[in-house]
């Protein structure tokens, strides 16, 4: 294992170091499962430019998840397949390499954080053995020099008495202290593009915020790219660059954060903003999006949102699917009436 | 998890004593509602009585509280208990006047090496078809394993025992044994229809598969759901994520979380592979302790039950005890409870 | 089948292991919850043909045990030696045993005490052992260390070992005693599950709730608790349920079982398998029913824990 | 298991029988041409109780103790006949005191000789009833037996047992080196054809000294000696003893292979493992004749299958009862159905082998459901709704044929039966000691020596040990005692043939079969040789040698 990966990371045909890092194009995801087939993703498109922040937004099973699995391969195949569409990692087409090849690119280009460190960490093995693994096996460290190397990683993501805590697992470590730990995994090789899958659900408010804190700084130094999967868009507001989100497997909206909070263009868009407490709107009812996210083993026809929107017409309710209205120069949004929503605020 | 050990340790004592306890009072029971057993040595014969009470004394039985019906008889059990934690542990002698200890120390180096094969064949067997089938999930492989391993359940043992011998050892041996260029331990040793001293390890490699196979059926099923279980779990997505080839993910971060409830489950089932003994050593004709305490128990003859039993349970209990201390040693998250 | 304990183990999924880790908890708690997840299980059994064919295996064996005259006019106990043995025909579909009796009626009322013994050590099992560790569970405390070296000291007799010795001393081996006597040794195992179903659902959010809002102890047992321990136990139980008609059959075979004149599928195995390889067939009609028996409960065992396991959906 | 020893077929008579003759062979097995000596030959076996000749009483045991030790007297192989052996001469003048001569030169195998104080010693070590030899039993028609038997003085069991008033046989009395002489209590014309049971073997002072020791590394006197010790369960080897004086064993080694289970051995046969099995699991017995045809040895046996009648219990009173279920049984038929043809059906109480036996005396043993009937109408017939319990003892497989000596008894006479075959054997005899069987009981004989008075008076003799029917008949006491003061076996025979036709008319027992023997040996034996007598006799058997 003293390959060198970097060396024939170049040997990949195609690779053109100034593509962008990440480029998705018409991903389709589908999960065949024993009621049918769930549709997860549905056509999801988005690129990312060097040390960009992008954020993918939507409530839970609306399929921001299983677009990162799949941009770094990891969908559990059965019953995940992704059936369509393109994952470009400088300009290479990721669904396209072979598994050795594509497995390099794992960790050492993309690497990924996880939602709940403690089931994301294997729990029969030292924090020392998982970090030094990445060093061991991709880098074809020795057993020292990769552990000499996991407690310089503790130390980066501010976890105290690295030496000591690097041989304890993970079970005896805190939430905050876990999450630093999977910030370090993924932070290991010097990725060029880091997907976090809601970072910091798990966590209590104000280690939240640390949380936060230290991969936007990480972020800086290392001129990374990152894709924010979040539900939550108090945090968003903070560190994303631009916005994708998504609603029944689909991107319906993608614009520049200020954009969106200024003025959202699709409704289910607006409902999200209008459902975060506000202080300056105290007292006011807090509007809520009425009714269930669809299940995606039968996504209603045409709009996917209009049993829930309250501007869907007849329009909304057939095929074709509403199609990426151009709202400006940066921003897309799929709804018939982008300009109503618009306009109303 | 030096706690741990203590607290487990403390929790044995009850046991053994309780267990002991239980067995004692089963076989006075048995001793007070049937009767004396040195009457089944003369058979048709009628002894003189003085006869019968010379060896009813001699081998024992001649407490009077064996004749009250329902008398836990403590007193008994309190010398039994003397004589088997003293120094020389004596566990009482048989019909025949030898010592139990003896008879155990005869037979238990048969019962250990046929536990030792089953338990190779029903791990190694078992866990690979286990693995096998749970990578492949929903496949051809799984659907073989999963058959063959519930119908290997249902299928009592005596009769795959019996099937075995007569099909394995008599008929397919006999061809074996007709050609001259098959070595003499696979013809005569291996696929001998029981066990036979000349050969004394490898004639017992049959027999100990065939009582590895209920618990290999039981191995595999555990593997497959358990490795099912883990490649679902977050930590090997994470070594997915890692950049780890499949081999690792599998070998290293599947495995090792997944073999966990196998292997206590193989450890826990000594006890019921020595059980099963009972069955495997009396069609293969293994004399070890299952055969031992069959014919005792068939006779009447509860010095020896009650003798080999109790220690029987003492190696199951400090089996459970080891499996659960080795439990700890491989799963973390119990050992700092 | 010599193991009833750990074939359960490794059918119920998890290790039983009494000082183990506890349980996963459930992912959601709640009546909603189980009352959608009984629910689905039910839809979902229903369309499987695993289950559905164990299912009606089982309906057809339990009416031969309720009602064998449905299934046979003839009196297995009218036997005559000249006709001993005689193969199958077509009046006599399964020949005539060693005495002369009809094979075929004997395998129809052998059912019975294979299913009585069955049902019954199981009926006590789930009641007496799930009461026992729905009790040590809930308690802790001293309550659940008696219980809990109880159930050591029954669970480190082997079960085979454990079996003989009962027997040999009970003497009177009628279907009572024998489901008595797997009952006394195989408690333990469900009482564990419930145990550790009842440690882990002690402390979800809505039995706190529940708690905090001032439901009594039984309340809280019977309508909170137990309900999340039901499925893991309804599973074990029909595995059991299988286990117990072989291990009828085995006590019989190693001597300790039924006697003849009962009849039983056990006695019907043991008494002809030295013929096996003469009239191969006196052996195969009851192994066949007997083997179809287990092999119907175990596959239902299975399709009912993947129907009701969130996990292996 | 149940001891069985001699069958002789013929005692030879009067005082001075056995002089001398034909010790050192006149049977085949002696003739050099026939059987040449060498080779292993591998003896299937069961585990043996002992190997101690005071205590080895069951089959397997004696199959070992007998290559072991030898006796005052032999058996002819083919005749039965008691021929001398240790013996030089045993000599009465009036059936009560026997003087025996012992050969001189016979050495046990630690090199002490066999003379007439190893007799003497054996007899009284297995008779003092605290050493608990099981063969003890066989010295109780020797004067001063019941000295050396502790009593039990409150009679339910105490704590300790008394010591026995004696420690030595008043009756054994040393003349000379090579000399003693044995006082019976009574006179018993059958006494010489009795000291060929293994259980009258010598034993060497070390032996009785470290009895124990002598149980696991027996020292012998025989044609063989062990090698090494027992290894218990898994199988005793034998050697040719090279400082036997008398006729040497065909083979150089005997090697008793243990089984627990017949079937298991019966596939070792099958595999070529084996070279004789004295047995055949039943179910096997057509399948060995088609498959071994002459190399499966049969021979009618002397082992009684008899289903016993309470005669305390009131419905078994009058006669008419039992010879009515008598005739509604039809041995054949069971014997064939249940036993694949491997017992023969019993028509007398004595053995069809034994000297003084008569075929087809017994009228009531042929099925002939009129007679049945009315024998039973005679009797009053049998008490509505009572159910006939049939009693067999648990796990040994006598719960099949009592089924089908119900069935027919229920199809002949409409009584229908129940089984209560629950017990295990030694509550099984506890209950028979007892006396408290509520309907027929399964039991069975084997001859204690062979002569057949062994198979009349501890039967059927009023308060005999296993009279276990309570038959009481005085005439057939009376006939009994006349039969054993007789001068010779052939006066006594007519007392005892006589005896035996009051219990044929009686029916204290039902007898029901005999067993017949069935051995099967390998193409590797070249004689095959079985003992009238004493069965098998591997010392006897040569191998074919390449």
């Amino acid at each position: 294992m003293s390959t060198d990966v970097n060396v024939k990371m170049d040997a990949i045909p195609g690779l053109d170091p100034n593509a962008m890092p990440l480029q998705v194009k018409d991903l389709h995801v589908e999960f065949r499962t024993r009621n049918g087939i769930a549709h997860a993703v549905n056509g999801v498109s988005f690129d990312l430019q060097p040390g960009e922040t992008r954020a993918i937004l939507g409530e839970s099973g609306c399929g921001k998840s299983v677009t990162a699995q799949a941009i770094m391969g990891i969908l559990d195949t059965p019953p995940g397949f992704v059936t369509g569409g393109e994952i470009l990692y400088r300009g290479v087409d990721l669904l396209k390499l072979p598994e050795a090849q594509r497995r390099k690119v794992r960790a050492n280009k993309i690497a990924m954080i996880f939602q709940d460190a403690l089931s994301a960490l294997n729990p029969v093995f030292t924090v020392g053995f998982q970090l030094g693994e990445l060093f061991r096996k991709h880098r074809g460290m020795s057993r020292k020099d990769a552990k000499a190397r996991s407690i310089e990683l503790l130390d980066l993501v501010k976890i105290p008495a690295a030496r000591q805590r690097v041989n304890e697992y993970p079970h005896q470590f805190s939430g905050g202290m876990r999450q630093r730990v999977m910030i370090a995994m993924a932070l290991a090789l010097d990725p060029e593009v880091l997907i976090a899958d809601e970072p910091t659900t798990a966590l209590d408010v104000t280690v939240q915020a640390q949380i936060m804190a230290l991969l936007a700084e990480l972020q800086r130094e290392r001129n990374m790219s990152l894709v924010l999967i979040t539900h939550d868009m108090g945090v968003v507001a903070d560190v994303a660059d631009r916005i994708s989100v998504m609603y029944a497997g689909r991107v319906i909206e993608e614009a520049p954060v200020n954009d969106i909070y200024a003025s959202p263009a699709h409704p289910y868009t607006k409902g999200l903003l209008e459902s975060i407490p506000r202080l300056d709107l105290k007292g006011q009812e807090l509007s809520a999006i009425k009714g269930l996210p669809p299940v995606l083993t039968n996504i209603p026809r045409g709009c996917a949102f209009n049993p829930r929107c309250r501007y869907a017409q007849d329009v909304c309710r057939h095929d074709p699917p509403v199609p990426l209205y151009q709202v400006s120069s940066a921003r897309t949004a799929a709804c018939h009436f982008w300009k109503e929503v618009k306009g109303d605020e | 998890m030096g706690r741990y050990v203590i607290r487990r340790l403390l929790q044995f004592i009850p046991t053994v004593l309780g267990t002991m306890f239980l067995l004692h009072y089963i076989t006075s029971l048995a001793i007070q509602f049937s009767g004396n057993p040195v009457r089944a040595i003369f058979g048709d014969r009628t002894p003189p009585p003085a006869l019968l009470a010379a060896v009813t004394e001699r081998l024992g039985y001649g407490d009077p509280c064996l004749d009250q019906k329902g008398n836990p008889c403590f007193g008994l059990f309190l010398d039994r208990m003397q004589k088997i934690f003293s120094l020389n542990p004596d566990f009482g002698v048989n019909l025949r006047l030898r010592p139990v200890t003896e008879l155990v120390s005869d037979a238990l180096p048969y019962t250990l090496k046929l536990l030792v094969i089953a338990i190779l064949f029903q791990s190694i067997v078992g866990i690979a078809a286990g693995v096998w089938a749970g990578l492949r999930s929903g496949s051809f492989a799984d659907n073989l394993v999963k058959i063959s391993t519930v119908f290997l359940i249902s299928v009592p043992i005596f009769v795959l025992g019996l099937v075995v011998r007569e099909f394995v050892g008599v008929k397919f041996g006999n061809v074996l044994r007709g050609q001259e260029w098959i070595p003499e331990v696979i013809s005569r040793g291996v696929f001998s229809p029981g066990f036979k001293p000349d050969y004394p390890l490898a004639s017992l490699i049959i027999p100990g598969m065939v009582l590895g196979a209920v618990s290999l059926a039981t191995t595999a099923r555990l593997t497959r759901t358990s490795i099912m279980e883990n490649l679902r779990a977050d930590y090997v997505r994470t070594a997915r994520a890692k950049g780890l080839a499949n081999k690792r993910v599998i070998g290293v971060h599947t495995l090792r979380n997944s073999l966990i409830p196998v292997i206590t489950f193989i450890g826990v089932d000594i006890g019921s592979s020595m059980a099963g003994a009972v069955v495997t050593e009396t069609i293969f004709n293994v004399p070890g302790i299952g055969r031992l305490v069959t014919l005792a128990a068939r006779t009447g003859e509860s010095s020896v039950v009650i003798g080999v039993v109790t220690m029987l349970v003492l190696v199951v209990l400090i089996a459970n005890l080891l499996v659960d201390i080795l439990y700890a040693v491989l799963d973390p998250r119990i050992r700092y409870e | 089948m010599s193991d009833l304990t750990s074939a359960g183990t490794a059918i119920g999924g998890a290790p039983v292991g009494g000082d183990g880790p506890a349980p996963e908890t459930p992912e959601t708690g709640g009546k909603d919850h189980n009352a959608s997840l009984w629910a689905d299980a039910r839809r979902q059994l229903v369309r499987d043909p695993v289950f559905m064919l164990s299912f009606l295996y089982v309906l057809v064996v339990g009416s031969m045990a309720a009602f064998p005259s449905l299934w046979t006019s003839q009196d297995p106990r009218a036997c005559s030696t000249d006709r001993s043995r005689i193969p199958p025909s077509g009046d006599h579909p399964f020949g005539f045993d060693i005495l002369g009796c009809d094979y075929y009626s004997h395998a129809i009322y052998g059912a019975r005490p294979s299913m009585i013994i069955a049902i019954m050590a199981t009926g006590a099992m789930v009641l007496i052992g799930g009461g026992l560790g729905l009790l040590a569970g809930y308690y802790g405390g001293w309550v659940d260390t008696i219980i809990s070296r109880v159930m050591d000291i029954f669970l480190s007799l082997p079960f085979l070992l454990g079996a003989i010795v009962f027997l040999t001393v009970i003497k009177r081996q009628n279907p009572y005693t024998i489901a008595m006597v797997l009952f006394l040794l195989t408690w333990p195992v469900i009482a564990r599950i419930i145990r550790g179903s009842v440690i882990s659902g002690k402390d979800l959010d809505y039995v706190q709730a529940a708690r905090a809002v001032g439901a009594g102890n039984g309340r809280l047992m019977f309508r909170h608790i137990l309900p999340n321990a039901i499925a893991p136990m309804l599973v074990y139980a029909t595995i059991v349920l299988g286990a117990f008609v072989a291990a009828e059959a085995t006590l019989t075979f190693l001597g300790v079982g039924l006697q003849p004149p009962a009849q039983s599928w056990g006695i019907m195995i043991s008494v002809h398998q030295v013929y096996f390889l003469e009239d191969p067939w006196l052996l195969l009609f009851p192994c066949g029913l007997l083997v179809g028996t287990v092999l119907s409960f175990i596959l239902m065992g299975d399709a009912l824990r993947d129907a009701l396991d969130p996990k292996f959906r | 298991m149940r001891g069985k020893f001699l069958k002789v077929a013929v005692a030879a008579t009067a005082t001075t029988m056995l002089a001398t003759a034909c010790s050192g062979g006149g049977n085949d097995s002696s003739d050099d041409a026939a059987g040449q000596a060498g080779g292993e030959l591998r003896i299937y076996n069961a585990e043996p109780a002992f190997l101690l000749p005071s205590a080895g009483d069951d089959e397997p045991s004696l199959y070992v103790i007998r290559q072991l030790y030898s006796q005052l007297v032999k058996y002819n192989a083919e005749t039965g006949a008691p021929e001398n052996d240790l013996a030089e001469s045993i000599e009465s003048t009036d059936q009560k005191l026997w003087t025996i001569k012992v050969k001189s030169g016979y050495t046990f195998d630690n090199g002490e000789p066999v003379n007439a104080d190893a007799f003497i010693r054996a007899w009284n070590f297995a008779a003092y009833s605290p050493n608990g030899q099981n063969n003890g039993y066989f010295m109780k028609k020797i004067a001063g037996f019941k000295d050396l038997q502790s009593t039990d003085p409150d009679g339910d069991g105490p704590k300790k047992a008394p010591e026995p008033k004696a420690k030595e046989l008043s009756g054994l009395k040393k003349v000379d080196d090579l000399t003693f002489t044995v006082e019976l209590d009574t006179p018993f014309s059958g006494f010489p054809t009795t000291i060929g049971y293994p259980g009258f073997s010598p034993m060497a002072k070390a032996c009785v000294d470290d009895s124990e020791k002598c149980n696991e590394t027996p020292i012998g006197n025989g044609r063989y000696k062990i090698e090494g010790s027992w290894q218990h369960n898994v199988g005793i080897n034998l050697v040719r003893s090279d400082t036997y004086k008398g006729e040497p064993g065909k083979a150089d080694k005997l090697t008793y292979r243990i089984f627990a289970d017949v079937d298991a051995a019966y596939a070792s046969f099958q595999s070529g493992e084996l070279d004789v099995m004295y047995t055949l699991p039943p179910a096997r017995y057509k399948e060995a004749k088609s498959q071994y045809g002459d190399r499966l040895f049969e021979l009618a046996g002397d082992s009684l299958t008899y289903v016993g009648m309470p005669i305390y219990n009131d419905a078994f009173k009058k006669k008419e009862i039992r010879q009515a279920l008598s005739l509604a049984i039809d041995r054949q038929s069971i014997i064939d159905a249940v036993f694949d043809g491997r017992q023969a059906p019993a028509t007398g109480f004595i053995a069809p082998s034994f000297q003084g036996a008569r075929e087809n005396v017994c009228q009531y043993c042929k099925k002939d459901v009129e007679k049945a009937k009315a024998l039973l109408a005679a009797a009053g017939g049998w008490p509505a709704g009572q159910k006939l319990t049939l009693w067999a003892n648990a796990g040994a497989g006598h719960d099949q044929w009592l089924q089908a000596v119900g069935d027919q008894i229920k199809a002949a006479l409409g009584i229908d039966y129940e089984l209560k075959v629950n017990l295990q054997f030694a509550q099984y005899l506890e209950t028979a000691d007892a006396k408290k069987f509520t309907g027929p009981f399964r039991l069975g004989w084997g001859p204690d020596y062979p002569y057949l008075e062994t198979f009349l008076a501890p039967l059927y003799s009023t308060g005999a040990d296993s009279n276990n029917s309570t038959y009481a008949n005085p005439e057939f006491d009376s006939l009994l005692t006349q039969g054993d003061g007789a001068n010779s076996i052939d006066e006594a025979i007519p007392f005892y043939q006589k005896a035996e036709d009051l219990i044929l008319e009686d029916l204290p027992v039902l007898p029901m079969w005999w067993r017949k023997e069935a051995a099967v040996y390998s193409e590797n034996v070249d004689k095959f040789v079985w003992n009238k007598v004493s069965d098998a006799d591997y010392g006897s058997i040569s191998l074919k040698q390449n």
